[in-house]
C-alpha cells in the first residue's frame, strides 16, 4: 500500500515532491491535480521542471505566478476560451523561466521512449519549424531504413521524477481508476512514480470487474494517494464537475497585476477554502 | 446579433461543403464553427462518417488517450483538422508561439499544439482565423510553429487547403506556393481584403462572392444540426440560435 | 457500420481476407477467432503471411498444416502444455514455410512503429543473439544521443493488412469491447484494418459508461464483425470460455500423421459443428 | 508420487528464499514451481509485493496489453523472472528455437518468446529447467535465443543469477562467465551432476546438499498458498496437494 495512504493530508502529499523535481502534469481537462498544485505553492516548491502532458493550463499558470517553476516544457499552456494567462505571458516576456517548446506528440513519443526504455522515438513532421530549430533536446537523424534521403526527427525520452494528477477512485490496494485518459497511465508509466490525488476511494477491488479493470492504473506504478473530493477544481474533471466559470473569470481578473494576482494567492491558495 | 450569427452560419455551411469527402474529421473542443460544419456534413450527407470533437467527453470517441489523435493522424485515418494561428503568412506558414524574438516573445500565444506535426500528416488541413487584418496575415511569420511548404526529401502526406476568413476564403496552391483568392464573403470586397492582407496572393479581378448557403443545408443547421452543436458548444449554440433557451438545454 | 455487419456468415466474412493477406493475430489466450480460422482453410485460403501477435499456437498449427500460409512471422509458436504443435514442427523440418522468428517486445514494436507511422522503433536488448543474425528486417544502429559505442536494434514498421481476432461484444456502430486485450488495439490500430469476431451484438452503445468505454476499440479502426457465438472454440477465451481439453488432447492424437490431420480437417473444419 | 511432490515443494522453497528480496516478480502462467514460489514468498514476507501470473486473467494486473511486460522490464520495475531453455550452456546462453543447423531445426521448439529481451533488462533471471541431461545441458547451444553474456558497449541491466535443475542449483559468476555449483539436491551427488552436465563449471568437492525446506515455510505452502496456487494451476496443485480434492477447487 503506497505510504501515507490512508492518514496523509495533501500538504504532506505536497511535501513529497522535492523541490527540482521534474513533474509530468496532464492537460486542463485530463484530470489536473489543482489541490496538490495549491499544495506545492502553499510549501513553497522551488525550480519545477514542469512537463505538461501535452499541455498545461491554469495549474502551470499558478506555479509560474508563484516562483515554483525553473523550467516549463509542453507544447503550449493556454486557459482556453479565458484568453491569454497572465502571470506565463509575463514570465516568458521577462525571461524568468526556462522554456522547452515541444509538439503535442513529441511530448507522447518522449514519454513513450521512457516507457519502453529506449533512448528516444523517432517521429514524422517537424521538420522547417523553429520548434526544431529551437528545442535544446531534438535531433535530426537519417531513416536507416530508406534508400534515399529521408530525415526524421528523434525526440530523446522524457523521464519525469513524478506524475501528478487527479482520479476519480483508487482502491485499499493502491489500484488508481482512469478511465480512458490513457495518457496518464503513460505518464506514470514513463515517470519513476505517480502521486494521485482521488476524489473518493473505493472499498472494492478495482479489478473486481473487466469493464473497470481495463481502465485501472495499477499500483505498482503509483508512490503516493490522497483523497481529496473535487481536487480538479476549479477546473473541469471528464468523470464529472464542470468548470467553474465564475472563478475562473475572477482569476483572470485578478491575475492582471502582480498585486492581483497575490491577493488571489492569499485567498484561494493560502487560506484555502474550496468549495464542495 | 442576427447579422453575425447569420455570418457564421455561413462559414458553417462553407466548411460543411468542404468536409463532404472526409470519412473522418477532427476538430478541437474550442472550435465551434469546425465543430458545427462537421456534424452539419455528417448529419446532411452522412460524410464525414466519423466526426470526432477533442477534448469533449461525449463526442470523442477515441479510447488510447491523448496520444490517439497523432497516431491516427500518422495512419491515415484523418481525413481533414483545422489550424489557426495567431500570424498566418502568403507561404501558409502558420506562428501559433507568439511575436516578436523567440524565446522573450511579446505577446506570447499558448504554444504550437500539435501543428507541427498534423500540418504534415493531414490531408486537408483548413486553416482557420475570422480576424483578416494584416496583424494577422502577414508577409512572414515570426515563428514557424509549422511550415506550410516542406522539401522534396521532407516525409509529407498533408498540409494546407485553403484559409478561411471573415471575408474570404483563399485556396493555397502547392505548386505555385501561393494562396489564390477563390471567394469574397458578401460582408468584404476586393479592395478590402487587398487592405487588410499582409501577404501577396493570386486572384482574378471577377473573383466571385462567396455563395450563400444553400437554403436546405441551412434549414438543417437551425433545426436537426442545432441540438447536437449546443450539446458540445452550449455557449456558442446561445449565441447564434437565440430561440434555444438555456434551459432547453441545460446538462 | 461495417460491411456485411448484420447479414454476413462466417464463411462471407473469411473470403474476404484475400489470398496473400497480411495478417495480424493475437496469442492463445487473448482471443483467437478461431471460427474464422476454420472458415479461411474451408475457402481454401493461400500464402497468408501470419503475424503472430507476439505469439501463435492453435490458429498457426492449423492454418500451416492445411497449406494456407506462406510466411509465419512471430516469437514462438506454442500449444503451451499439450507439447510440440505437430504441423508446425514439420513444416519447420521440411522447409515448407518461411520463418521470420522475432522477440516478443519486437513484434510489439513493429506494430507500434505501423501505428505511430514512423519507419522504425528502436528497442533494447536482442544484440548477440541468432535471432538477431537471422532477422530480415532489423538493423543495428548507433544510438544517436550516445556519445560512447551505444549500438541498438533498429526494429522496422510491421503494418498487417487485417487484424483477425474475437471478441466478446460488438455494438451496432461497429464498435469492439476488448477489455483488458490492449494489444488488440495496438493491432488493430498498426494493421489496414481489423476484421472481428463476436459472441455478441450489444444493443446498447459501448461508449454509454466510461467503464466500458476504456475497453472499446472504436469502429473507426473496424472492417468488418461477425457474430460467432462461441468463436475461440476449442482454445480459452479470457471472457470465460475454458480451454477444451478433451479436443485438444484428441487434436493432438489425430495431428500425429498426415492422415490423422486430414481426418481432424474433414471432420472439425470441412463439416464444422461447433458446440454451442 | 508423494516423493515427486516433496521434490517439487523443495524446489519452490528454494526459490522462494531467491525471490524474498525482490518487488515485482513476473512469472509465465505455464510455470507452476516459480509461480508459486512468488505466491508463497509474497504470503510468507509479504516480499515481493506484487506477482504478476502472465496469461492469468485473476493474477494479472497489467492493463496495458501484451507489451506491458516488456516496457515494465526496461522501465526497471521487474526484479525477478524466470527462463527455461531446451538447450542452456556454460556461458548461460539459452536455446528456444530447435535443435540443429537454423532454420531447418529438427526438432523446432515454439521459439524465443520474450527471452532475448528480457534477459537484458531483469536483474535476477533464474533459469530453471528440470531436465539435468547431457541433452539439455550441453557445452555450446545450436542457436543463442538469448545470450548469458555482453560485451561493455551493449546495453544491459540483466542477465542470469543462477540454474535451477532437479538435480542442482547452480549461480552464474559473471567475472569468470561460469557456473559454480552451489548446492546439490538430496536425490543427486556430485558425481551424477558431473555424470549429466554437458558444460564445464567450477564447484567444490565439498559441495554442499541443498537444504531441506525450512518446515514452517513447507507448512505456509501446505496449508495457505495451497489454494492460490491451486487458483492459478489447478492441474499442478492436484498434482503436489494430494489431499486436494477436484470438487474443492473446481471453477
Amino acid at each position: 500500500m503506497p505510504i501515507g495512504f490512508e492518514d496523509g493530508s495533501i500538504d504532506e502529499f505536497a511535501m513529497a515532491i522535492p523541490d527540482g523535481a521534474k513533474v509530468a502534469i496532464p492537460a486542463d481537462y485530463a484530470g489536473v491535480s489543482m489541490a496538490a498544485t495549491r499544495a506545492l505553492i502553499r510549501r513553497r516548491v522551488k525550480n519545477l521542471h514542469l512537463v505538461g502532458v501535452p499541455t498545461s493550463g491554469l495549474q502551470a499558470e499558478l506555479l509560474i505566478g508563484a516562483g515554483c517553476v525553473k523550467t516549463f516544457e509542453s507544447s503550449a499552456l493556454t486557459l482556453g476560451e479565458y484568453g491569454p494567462a497572465p502571470r506565463f505571458t509575463k514570465a516568458v516576456r521577462e525571461g524568468t523561466i526556462q522554456l522547452v517548446d515541444a509538439t503535442c506528440p513529441a511530448i507522447h513519443a518522449g514519454l513513450q521512449a521512457s516507457q519502453k526504455g529506449i533512448p528516444f522515438m523517432p517521429l514524422r513532421g517537424i521538420l522547417g519549424s523553429d520548434v526544431l530549430k529551437n528545442h535544446p533536446g531534438w535531433k535530426v537523424i537519417q531513416n536507416p531504413f530508406a534508400n534515399n534521403k529521408d530525415p526524421i526527427v528523434a525526440i530523446p525520452a522524457i523521464q519525469p521524477d513524478i506524475a501528478l494528477f487527479h482520479a476519480p477512485l483508487a482502491d485499499r490496494e493502491g489500484n488508481v481508476w482512469i478511465g480512458r485518459k490513457r495518457e496518464l497511465v503513460n505518464m506514470s508509466h514513463a515517470a519513476k512514480t505517480a502521486f494521485v490525488t482521488v476524489d473518493a476511494i473505493s472499498e472494492t477491488s478495482l479489478f473486481e470487474t473487466e469493464e473497470k479493470a481495463a481502465g485501472v492504473l495499477p499500483a505498482l506504478y503509483v508512490g503516493k494517494i490522497c483523497v481529496a473530493p473535487n481536487g480538479s477544481w476549479p477546473l473541469p474533471f471528464w468523470n464529472g464537475a464542470e468548470v467553474d466559470d465564475a472563478h475562473m473569470r475572477r482569476y483572470m481578473e485578478m491575475a492582471k497585476s502582480d498585486t492581483g494576482f497575490q491577493n488571489y494567492l492569499d485567498q484561494f491558495v493560502m487560506q484555502e477554502s474550496v468549495p464542495a | 446579433m442576427t447579422d453575425i450569427a447569420d455570418d457564421k452560419k455561413a462559414l458553417i455551411c462553407l466548411i460543411a461543403n468542404l468536409l463532404r469527402d472526409c470519412n473522418h474529421v477532427a476538430v478541437g473542443a474550442a472550435s465551434p464553427i469546425p465543430g458545427a460544419a462537421a456534424l452539419l456534413a455528417k448529419a446532411a450527407w452522412g460524410t464525414p462518417r466519423f466526426v470526432n470533437i477533442l477534448g469533449s467527453v461525449a463526442n470523442n470517441f477515441f479510447t488510447g488517450g491523448g496520444g490517439e489523435l497523432f497516431d491516427c493522424a500518422a495512419q491515415g485515418r484523418i481525413d481533414a483538422f483545422f489550424l489557426g494561428g495567431g500570424q498566418i503568412d502568403g507561404q501558409a506558414n502558420i506562428n501559433l508561439m507568439g511575436r516578436g524574438d523567440y524565446p522573450s516573445s511579446n505577446p506570447r500565444w499558448p504554444g504550437t499544439f500539435g501543428s507541427a506535426y498534423l500540418y504534415f500528416l493531414i490531408p486537408k488541413v483548413i486553416l482557420f482565423r475570422e480576424e483578416h487584418s494584416r496583424r494577422t496575415l502577414v508577409e512572414k511569420v515570426d515563428f514557424i510553429s509549422a511550415p506550410g511548404l516542406s522539401d522534396n526529401s521532407t516525409y509529407r502526406k498533408g498540409g494546407p487547403f485553403g484559409l478561411l476568413t471573415s471575408k474570404a476564403f483563399f485556396r493555397f496552391d502547392k505548386d505555385k506556393k501561393r494562396f489564390r483568392l477563390e471567394s469574397i464573403h458578401p460582408t468584404s470586397s476586393l479592395e478590402d481584403i487587398l487592405d487588410n492582407t499582409g501577404f501577396s496572393f493570386d486572384y482574378s479581378k471577377e473573383a466571385p462572392l462567396t455563395a450563400p448557403p444553400d437554403p436546405a443545408l441551412l434549414e438543417l443547421l437551425n433545426q436537426e444540426v442545432r441540438e447536437k452543436v449546443a450539446e458540445v458548444y452550449p455557449n456558442f449554440a446561445e449565441a447564434i440560435f437565440p430561440m434555444t433557451s438555456s434551459a432547453a438545454h441545460a446538462k
